[in-house]
Formats: structure tokens, sequence, C-alpha cells
């Protein structure tokens, strides 16, 4: 049935895909590498729309927890001597076990208290990576070395590539799946309504936590992608711009869209390395288009590809649809200013 | 003894721009909802603006500090108009990353403008810089400075809420803007210039503080986290609270700093905001942050 | 879904067997007669991107002034520039992109130490020659690899010429306050080795942040623990609170920078207190300040380039680099190579650098700088405080 | 005999007494309304009957268990389903989808069955949507199941949101203030549909009502508090000329009109 659903959009997904899959074939290695820092992003920002879109839990811990996917599966290979194949589950995992402890406090907080909470927790990982030095070797960071891929036809680059592929088509197909499940519902359900939720039977608790662990585990796999794609891990990659990043990719997508992620994500990454351009003004470029995209697109480009795209099937689990029955509700204040209007909706 | 004395004094010098910084974010947050994170940046603006008036072109100081802190209000009212106003019915995620990318812009042309003069700009004190005696111990003349400067701005925007007209619609806009947008107040004009007067206030931070903290193009992002740290300590939504946090951390900062060690001082603000919030949601003076049933 | 699955197995074959052919053949060389295209990377924004951006200012001016002579060997020199943010994925892609999509002919740049660390694996593989300019981690240069050279003193020598100043100015307590950043930690590691080395103990070893507006903490600790001697790494902003708050408390110990401190006037503005830089040395890689005469000339160029800009050590840092590297260029010959370029460097033996307090030698070693110089404030003017022979 | 009793339950918030010692019990099949002037804690009840506060003291029996201060999900899966004053249907869904979560606690599939997609878990999602199909045709809303939540008006949100505490069948429903902003007609509807219900599935009622007309039409009982406390329980007609509920609405007023013919 998801499938089904998948219907709709396959036709972009497929192939957005498809050219992600014949990249190899054409780019050079520097546009390889771009291609592969898109699919680790697409994995990050499905994970991170699972929590802030669906489940609606503006939480800022993500960059924190893909570092920790990123050190607990180069720290293995260093450590311990493990393989990647070995570490890479094991500190995706572990940033899942981590992820997931923040689901109480996200009990009792909500909106911008959630937000600074997770920030906090965010910025003390880095104090950690920074000075548990005997094991993560500090701010200096540490290599890693590459995944071995001796027994697969890919060598190098090409299999981290093909690696990050396969993960991302995967996880795609169960983001979709989960999201259009009843364990989907219950997110959504949350998010527009705790009270309502509990009255149906949704345990808060189970279900936040359960947001959680997913966003986590899909943060730790980015993580090890990240770590092999690299062959390098140092705190400054899971930083607050990393996180700024990866929240601008799922608002720009389509906060509560499956697929507004993957298009956040893309896009995002590949204007990054457009704006290299702009040389030392790319800050001020990329601020100002932050905020066009706020201004134009406030509820992400699904939306609108959902106006123009013939067939292109949306389910309606945008937040924006959320604002936008806010705006219906205190119509009856004619005239009233979207300010006046959310005012009234806060009253 | 004397070692804590000294910690006290300086938890409290410090604690002073943290809860400098903190008052501007309270009072955008208290009637918008909305956590400002360009906040930083305005800081970085003020102090820039005043150091072209005072040190490039010369302008004596207290006309340079009033232009300074006019810049930050207008730039502050340019980020209500962008980053606020267009976006705020589309819900909290797109509001943030709005005020990011205002942080980015403002970044990016500070950097382009005043980037080039070297890594730091000294901004010249304007009392005496040498360490007066203070009962046993010496304190610098420009940290009372900026305590001062805290506990006035602090005063002043009481008197400003308590007294006059302007600072009334506000509190009552905070209070409850559906009545008093039907007792016809322009809520939208009202936060406009809330935003404004939380970049002012930025802004004269920057200002007081450039001697200190000296002048390039990030320095107020630290001191916006530890700021926001100190509101959310204070309750985000308390004047009082925010000035309180404030000097609650920087002195415990200190303390942690001098009795443990040097290395644990950058943590403990992180490790306060999320004891603060997990224990008390409502933090030391706040009223809102829990869920409403 | 089958047929989906099919067409994707077979498309990713064919994509890999294609990628494995088109991997091996590249060979890139960015010299036309009458250009010579040159990349560099570092950071152009974000916090530290002093090191990067007015580093490249500095370096583009120098081949301005090359190229209105004529260029190297008739050529012109082309700086094409790609910010790292100081970021690992940040720089690797910046590389990638030179190498591969400019295609440039060599690299000078190399601002952030870790991101140049992570680069450097990229450059290895690609071969391109890459003089580093101003990033310290000895790891970029050590072990040596064919097409990497610096003209940068590394962080090893200038922590362990730290620490031998000291000895040498009969320091018994010695202490270290330090960033624990990725810039501090390349200094901090090597200089708790040199005290190994060197049999000395660490009386304290406190940290200090480089957004830090108070030091007093740190101050009482150090006092407390004695120290006669501190080995200050940090940026200007850490070692002015320091400094500042230690004489706050009456703590004057025997100060001991290294190159990041080296504009003392700035550093004695920020400290704002008069005679607070007397117990101060620092290690330079510019003698002089740049305000002094013997920059004039530097000076007008900046300005000519960068309006905005007061011409600063960072700027210095990279003229000195280009400096070399043009030297470099030039004693490579007309029809250039990057087999002849890289061999080139083993000429440069005791180049007199108009930058560089020392002598530069790239002679059988990759770390061509290797003399650090140290420098005091005198009423208001950089003075020389002498040189050591590291042992 | 009584599926629902409150005995002596009371709560405070910040010193004000929502409910003073309040008893009441609801039998099987029955529709009891709830009115009361403003702030009389109508709202505060059902919501500590449901979970969402817990009472400082007295104790609550569902199903001839104490819920006092469990969980509100796990009283709901007791089978105590309600609806809310302000309309709470989740505006990022579909009506169907709606309907569908209202069958969370009636559903199975995990994390795993979801992502793996599982026979079993299609099944059942299948099965789900024509339950949810069926209920909604129950209501007359058959066209509506793939609207969104919030093209809805507010009459017909309120049905929606009966039909979705109806689908897990529960033994019991809470309804506040079922009628408000709903047109004269649509409230003789509801009437109906209460009625129904009843009838049909056997479910016993609880509604806050402030359309008196409606209340006192429908229900079989009546209960009223004012100021926390419980001043008159019985049929509607006893309530209707009880004095004390007279004297709640319209206070001393009534006495002074005697007094003066």
């Amino acid at each position: 049935m998801s499938l089904q659903a998948l219907a709709g959009n396959r036709s972009f997904l497929s192939l957005l895909f498809g050219a992600l899959l014949v990249l190899p074939a054409f780019a050079n290695e520097y546009w390889l590498f771009v291609g592969n820092l898109m699919l680790v992003y697409i994995i990050l920002a499905l994970g991170l729309n699972i929590l802030v879109g669906f489940a609606g839990q503006l939480a800022f811990a993500n960059a924190a927890i893909y570092g920790i996917g990123a050190y607990g599966t180069a720290l293995l290979q260093v450590h311990q001597g493990w393989s990647f194949w070995a570490a890479a589950p094991v500190g995706a995992v572990l940033a899942m076990v981590i992820g997931t402890l923040l689901a109480f406090p996200a009990l009792r907080l909500s909106g911008i208290f959630l937000a600074l909470a997770t920030l906090a927790f965010a910025q003390a990982t880095q104090w950690v990576l920074w000075h548990w030095e005997s094991v993560t070797f500090g701010a200096g960071g540490f290599r890693v070395p590459a995944p071995n891929f001796g027994w697969l036809p890919v060598k190098g680059d090409y299999g981290v590539y093909f690696l990050s592929l396969a993960a991302a088509l995967v996880l795609l197909l169960f983001a979709w799946r989960i999201t259009r499940s009843r364990i989907g519902r219950a997110f959504v359900a949350m998010r527009d309504g705790e009270i309502a939720a509990q009255a149906l039977g949704i345990d808060l608790l189970t279900y936040k936590a359960m947001a959680f662990a997913l966003s986590s585990f899909y943060a730790g796999i980015a993580g090890a992608l990240y770590s092999g794609l690299l062959g390098f891990v140092s705190p400054e990659g899971f930083d607050l711009f990393q996180m700024i990043i990866q929240k601008a990719m799922i608002v720009v997508g389509g906060l509560g869209s499956v697929v507004g992620s993957v298009i956040g994500a893309s896009l995002l990454v590949y204007l990054m390395e457009i704006l290299r351009e702009f040389k030392s003004t790319q800050e001020i470029v990329f601020g100002c288009l932050l905020v066009c995209f706020m201004i134009f697109q406030p509820h992400g480009l699904v939306v609108s590809m959902k106006r123009w795209l013939p067939g292109w099937e949306e389910p309606l689990h945008l937040v924006g649809r959320v604002a936008a029955d806010a705006s219906t509700r205190s119509g009856s204040y004619k005239g009233a200013t979207p300010t006046e209007r959310r005012a009234v909706e806060r009253a | 003894m004397l070692m804590l004395s000294y910690l006290m004094a300086t938890g409290i010098t410090t604690g002073a721009f943290y809860a400098l910084v903190a008052l501007g974010i309270v009072i955008v947050y208290k009637s918008t909802e909305v956590v400002n994170l360009a906040h930083g940046e305005l800081f970085m603006v003020g102090g820039m603006l005043a150091y072209t008036c005072y040190v490039m072109a010369g302008i004596p100081y207290i006309p340079s500090l009033v232009l300074a802190v006019a810049g930050a209000f207008v730039v502050g009212i340019l980020t209500e108009r962008i980053a606020y106003r267009p976006v705020l019915q589309h819900g909290l995620a797109s509001v943030l990353v709005a005020t990011i990318g205002v942080s980015f812009i403002l970044k990016g042309i500070g950097r382009h403008i005043w980037g080039g003069k070297g890594d730091y700009l000294a901004f010249p004190p304007i009392v005496s810089p040498e360490p007066i005696e203070f009962g046993n111990i010496m304190i610098m003349s420009q940290q009372l400075v900026v305590l001062l400067a805290a506990m006035s701005v602090m005063a002043g925007l009481a008197l400003f809420f308590k007294c006059t007209r302007a600072g009334k619609w506000m509190q009552a806009t905070a209070s409850n803007p559906k009545a008093a947008m039907l007792c016809g107040l322009r809520i939208d004009r009202i936060y406009m210039y809330t935003f404004a007067v939380g970049a002012a206030a930025a802004g004269a931070a920057g200002v007081l503080m450039a001697p200190l903290t000296h002048l390039y193009p990030d320095v107020g992002f630290v001191l916006f986290i530890k700021g926001l740290a100190a509101a959310v300590l204070g309750g985000l939504t308390s004047i009082p609270g925010a000035v309180l946090g404030g000097l609650l951390l920087g002195v415990i900062e200190q303390l942690a700093a001098g009795y443990v060690h040097s290395s644990v001082q950058d943590v403990v603000p992180f490790l306060i905001i999320m004891l603060a919030l997990s224990l008390l949601p409502t933090g030391l003076l706040g009223a809102r942050g829990l869920r409403k049933v | 879904m089958n047929r989906l699955a099919i067409t994707l197995c077979a498309a990713a074959s064919v994509a890999t067997a294609i990628a494995a052919a088109g991997a091996q053949a590249t060979d890139v060389v960015g010299v036309t007669d009458t250009e010579i295209k040159v990349g560099s990377f570092g950071p152009l924004t974000g916090p530290v991107y002093i090191y990067g951006k007015l580093a490249m200012n500095g370096i583009e001016v120098y081949f301005n002034k090359l190229n209105q002579g004529g260029g190297v060997q008739g050529r012109k020199l082309v700086l094409v520039r790609e910010d790292d943010s100081c970021k690992p994925e940040g720089a690797i892609a910046a590389v990638k992109k030179l190498v591969y999509d400019h295609k440039v002919f060599a690299i000078i740049g190399g601002g952030c130490s870790n991101s140049t660390l992570a680069a450097r694996p990229e450059i290895e593989k690609a071969g391109v020659p890459f003089h580093v300019v101003s990033a310290v981690a000895d790891g970029i240069v050590d072990p040596p690899l064919a097409n990497i050279y610096t003209t940068q003193l590394t962080a090893t020598i200038e922590s362990e010429a730290q620490v031998q100043w000291a000895v040498e100015h009969g320091a018994k307590k010695l202490a270290i306050i330090a960033q624990h950043d990725a810039w501090g930690r390349s200094r901090y590691e090597p200089m708790l080795q040199d005290f190994k080395r060197r049999g000395l103990q660490v009386i304290a070893d406190e940290e200090v942040t480089v957004d830090q507006n108070d030091g007093t903490a740190q101050a009482l600790r150090l006092k407390s623990s004695g120290a006669d001697a501190v080995m200050l790494v940090g940026y200007p902003k850490a070692a002015a609170v320091m400094i500042r708050d230690s004489i706050k408390i009456g703590y004057k110990p025997l100060w001991i920078g290294q190159t990041a401190i080296q504009d003392l006037p700035a550093l004695h503005n920020m400290i704002g207190i008069g005679g607070a830089l007397s117990d101060f040395v620092t290690i330079t890689t510019v003698p002089g300040h740049p305000d002094n005469k013997e920059y004039a000339e530097w000076r007008e160029r900046l300005k000519d380039t960068f309006p905005n800009d007061d011409l600063s050590v960072f700027n210095l840092m990279g003229i000195g680099a280009a400096e070399v590297f043009a030297k470099v260029l030039d004693t490579a010959g007309k029809d250039l190579t990057r087999e002849k370029f890289l061999a080139a460097y083993d000429t440069i033996d005791n180049f007199k650098s108009s930058i560089y307090p020392g002598p530069i030698t790239c002679k059988g070693r990759h770390k061509c700088n290797q003399s650090p110089a140290f420098v005091k404030l005198e009423n208001n003017s950089v003075v020389s405080a002498g040189t050591i022979a590291l042992k | 005999m009584s599926i629902l009793s409150v005995d002596g339950v009371s709560i405070a918030f910040g010193g004000v007494r929502a409910l003073d010692n309040v008893t009441a019990s609801f039998g099987a099949g029955e529709i009891v309304g709830i009115i009361g002037p403003n702030g009389a804690g109508k709202t505060t009840l059902l919501n500590v009957i449901c979970g969402l506060n817990r009472p400082d003291s007295g104790d609550i029996r569902f199903a001839d268990r104490p819920i006092g201060g469990m969980k509100p999900n796990r009283i709901a899966g007791m089978g105590l389903a309600r609806t809310f004053q302000r309309s709470q249907l989740f505006a990022g869904m579909s009506v169907l989808e709606n309907m569908m979560t209202g069958l969370h606690l009636r559903s199975r599939a995990n994390l795993f069955a979801a992502a793996l997609c599982t026979g079993r878990m299609r099944e059942e999602e299948s099965e789900l949507a024509a339950r949810a199909r069926e209920a909604l045709d129950y209501v007359g809303f058959a066209g509506f199941a793939d609207r969104p939540g919030n093209a809805l008006s507010f009459g017909q949100r309120r049905i929606v949101e009966i039909a979705r505490t109806l689908i897990s069948d529960p033994k019991i429903v809470l309804l506040d203030e079922p009628a408000v902003g709903l047109s004269l007609n649509r409230v003789a509807e509801l009437d109906q549909l209460l009625r129904r219900i009843r009838d049909e599935k056997g479910v016993t009622l609880v509604m806050i009502e402030h359309v008196i007309r409606l209340v006192m039409g429908v229900s079989d009982r009546v209960v009223v508090l004012n100021c926390g406390q419980k001043i008159a329980e019985g049929r509607p007609e006893e309530i209707r000329k009880d004095p004390a509920v007279i004297e709640a609405y319209l206070g001393k007023l009534i006495d002074a009109g005697r007094a003066a013919s």
C-alpha cells in the first residue's frame, strides 16, 4: 500500500536517484564528493523531519547525535581495530540510544524550550568531544581508515558512494512507510494535539521516544557514512552550524514531508556548492536565500511541487496545514494581519 | 578567602555581560514568544557602529553611543520586517530559520566592512583602564561600568514598561494579544517596536562592552548563547529574572573555573540550561513554558 | 518494484564500470603559455577567516605585483580561491574542486589545521603541489609528502621554542595556559611532549577559550601555582584577557607567546594598561610591525586592491609565502611541469625572504621555515628580543 | 448498574477549589447531561475522569477498577473516550486518517512491521480503513473521508470527532459541549445522533452542554454543578424546577421578583 502511495512522487524520486546513480559515470571526483554529501544529508534530513516535521518535537540535537554516530564508528575502528562494517552499525545504535534519552526532557518541554534544552545538550556534547581527550583525541580530530570494499566490485570513494546511495534509498523507503503507518499517524496526532492524542490512547512517552530513536538512528547511520567518506573526524563537523543547515533543509523542503526532506537536503547541498562562487560574500547570500525561502516558500517546496506538478501526491502531513488551519480558525477577525491572527491563536 | 572574593567579584562583573545580553532576548520573547537568533549579531553591529563613529570618525563618545544604538534600533526594525512579520504565521521553525538567515547576513556584512582591519578591533576604554581598589581586591573599572549599565538598563526598561504609553502597550500585548487587539492596539506595530527595542538593547550592550570584549564579526555568538542561558535561567519572560540569571551564571562559571578547573568553565552554562529546563521548566522567575492543557 | 530493483542494479554495475575506468585518467596542469592557474583554499567565512581570507589577500597582492612586472617566465599568475569555512568536509570539497574542476597547477593556502589535515590525503592522491601558508599543524607536512611544503613555522617548532626560551632565560617553574581548540591543541600536545623530553614538569596547566572575556580565575590558579614563566598558547583576545587580569591580581610572570599574538602594539591596545607587556616576548613570522616603514609598499598595494583593509600580519604571511612560491616557480623554468616545480623546491637554500625573519630552506626538508625569532615591545615599537637555536 | 462512578472527588488549582467533594455515578447505556454556569468545574470534572488532571482526593472507578491518577491513554485503553470543547481534529491528516488514528489501540503493527511493510501490516491497514469508512458512514460522513481535517466546518468537525471516539467501541464517551457553534437544525441532527448511539450501540454518553434544549431533551439524567459542587441531580423535569438550580442560574433575582408581586 505504501508503494502505491509512493507512485505519485515516484517519477521525481526515481529521477533524482537515477541521476545520483549514474553520477559516478560522468562526474569528476569533486562532483562525486558533492553527490555523496547529498546522500548523507538526505539521510540526516529524513531522520530530522520524522522528529520535527511529523512528531512536532523542535529538537536541536541532531548535529550532536550525528557526531556521536561518526565518533562511535570511527573510534571503534581506531581504538578497537574493528572493521568499518562492524563499527558502523554499532555507532549508529550508540547514537540511537543516546538520542532516545532526549525524549524524557521532551515530555515536559515543548516548542522553544525543548529547542533550548536540546541545544544545550548539543553544546555540552561538543565540550565532551573537545575534552575527553584520552578517547576522542580532543579538538584536533583524528584519521579514520577507509572502509574496505575488498569483496565488492567497487573501490574507495565509489564504494562509499554506492553504500551511501543504498543506505539512503532503504532509509527513504522506511521513512515513507513508517510515516504512512499507524506510527506515523500517532506522530502527527502528537504534533497536532497532544491532549487529543492521549485521549485516543496514544502514549506520549512511547511515541516521543520512538520519534527520537528513529531520527537518532538515521543521524547515526549518516555519521557512520560521513566518517567513512571523510576519513577524518573532528568536532567542527558537528557544531551549531551543522545543526542550522539540517534544520534549514527540512524547513526549505517541507516539514512533515518525506519527499520534502529529500528535496531540501539535495537542494541545499547543491546551493552551498554553487555559492562558492560568491567567495567571501557567500555568508550574506546564503542568509538572504534562507530568508527568501521562509518568506516565499514558507511551507516548503513540496507545496509548490504539489501545486504545479500534475500527479504529485503529497499526504496532508505538512505542518503548514496547521498554520493554514490557524488562519481559517481566526478568520472571524476580518482584515486581521497574519501577526494579529497568530496573536489571537496564542490568546 | 581572597580567591573567593575575587571569583565572586569577577562572577558578578562577567554576569553583568550575560545579563545585559539576556535583557534584549527577554524583551523580544516576552511579547512575541520568539527568540531572535540574530541577537548576537545585533550586538556586534552596535559595537562596530560605535567603533566606526568613535574611533574611525572621531565623533565624541556619547553621540557615537547614541548613533550606534539608533543604528541597532533600525536594524531591529528591518529584522522584524523581513524575518518575523512575513514568516510568523508559518510557525516557530520558520521564524527561527529566518532569524538565522538574518544573523548570517549581518555577520557577513560585518566581516565585509570591518573584517579586513585585523583580527580584533581594540575599542579604547571610556574610563581609566587601570584596575581600581575595591575592598581587598582590584577590579577593572570598565567592568563596573558594564555592571552599572546592566542595572540601569534594567531599571530603564522597568520604567519604560511601567510609565510610558508605548511600554504599557507592549506589556498589554505581551500578556494578552487578543485583548490588546480588540482594544484597537496595532499589535503589528507594537511587535515591530518590541524587536527594535530588543535590538537597541543589544546594540547598547555591544557599545558598552566593546572595550572588554573587543570587536570582531563573531563577537556576538558566544555572548548570545550565554545570554540565552541566563534568560532561560530567569524564565525567558522576566526582566529581573534575566539579570538574576545572568549574575548567577557568571558567578557559577567563575567558581567552577576557580575551584574545579578552568576547562569546565565553558560547559557549565549548558549544563545549567539542561538542568534548569528539566527541573524547573518555568525558570527562576518565569511563568510560561509548561505544556498548556 | 522488481523492475525498479533490476534497473537499479544494472545501472549501478554500469556506473561502477565506467567510474572505475574514468578513475585513473586524470593528469591536470593549469599552465598555458600566458598564465598559470594557482589555487588557494582556507576559511573565507566564519570566525577564523583571518587565516584564510586575509592571507589570500596578501598572496593576491604579491601576484598582482609580479603580473605588473610581466609575471613569472612571461606567465601571469591567476589565483583561484575556495572557501573551506574551516571544516574538514569543506576543505576536501575545496581541494577536489580546485584540482578536478578548476584544474589548477598548484595550491598555495591552507588556513585551519584540522581542515588542512583532513584534505592532506586528497592532496597526496591528486599529486598537486601544495604550499602551506598559515596552517601550523605538523601533521600536514609530517610525515613528509613529495608534493607538500610549508613556509609557516609549524606548531612543534614554536612550542619547543617557547619552552626553550623560558629555560634559557632562567625560568624554574613553567606553566601552560592554552586554548584547547584545534589550533591550540596542535601546539599544546607537542609542548607537553617537549616538557617530557626536557624532563620538565608542568606547574600549572590551564585552559582559556577564544571568546573569554575575563581570565581572573585562570590568573588566580596560575598565581597560586607559583609559576614564574607562562607559555601563552592563545589568540590575541585570550592573551589580552589573561595578561590584563594577571596584572589586576598582581601576578607578573614571564609571558612567552607565539605567532598568533605577534602584533604587539595591537595586543597592548587590547590590554589597555600601560607597560602591560614589559615581561612579554613572542615568536614572530614578521620581524617588524605591519605599520613599520619597510612595509610601506605593501600597505599601499593592499589599499589599492582592498580599500577597506589595513595591512595586517596575516596579509604579510600570505605575501611571504607567495614570495617563496614565486621564487620556486621561477627556478622551475620556462617549460613548467609539476615535477620540475617540486624539484625546484629542493634548490631553495638559505633564501632571504623580505618578510620572514630567518632564511628559508626547503633543501632536503619540507618545513622550510625553522628559525623562530622572538620580539618584544619597547616604548611602543616592536624590537627583536633575539633568536634561539632549537635543541 | 453503574459503569463509572466519581466518589468525593476534589481538586484545587492554586487555592481555587475547582471541584469540591463531587460524587456522581453513571449507569450503562444512559445519557447524562452535566450543566452549570461558567466556571462551575464541568470541564475539570471531565479532565479528572479521563486522567488529564489528577484529583487531590476522592476516587474514580471505571468498569469496577480504580482509575484515579492513571495516565489518560491507559484510561482510554479501558474504553473511555472523550471529545473536547475546542475542536481537536488533527489538522495534518485527512478525515479518514483521523478516524484510523481513533483505532490506534485496536491496531498492533510495530515499527518493524511498518518499516518492512509486512503482509499482516497491510491487511491491518486496509481493515482499519474499512472500519473507519464504516464509522464515517454511520454518522453520514462517508463522502468526507479524503478531506483534510481543517477543511471541515465547526459542526462537521464535531460530528467527525464523535465518530472518531465511537470507532474504538468505547463503553463510555464524554462529550464537552458538542453543540457549541451549531445551528438549530444541526442541533436537532445531533440530538438524533446521540439517541441513536445510545440505543443502537448501548454506549453511555456523558455530555457537558449549554444548549439547554438539547441537554434537557436527550438526557436521561442531569447533574448540575456550581462553584465546583454538585447542587442537584435527577431527571430533566425535576431539575427544571429545582430551586437550587434556578438560584444558581438566576441568583436571588427570582425571589426578589416573587416578593415584589
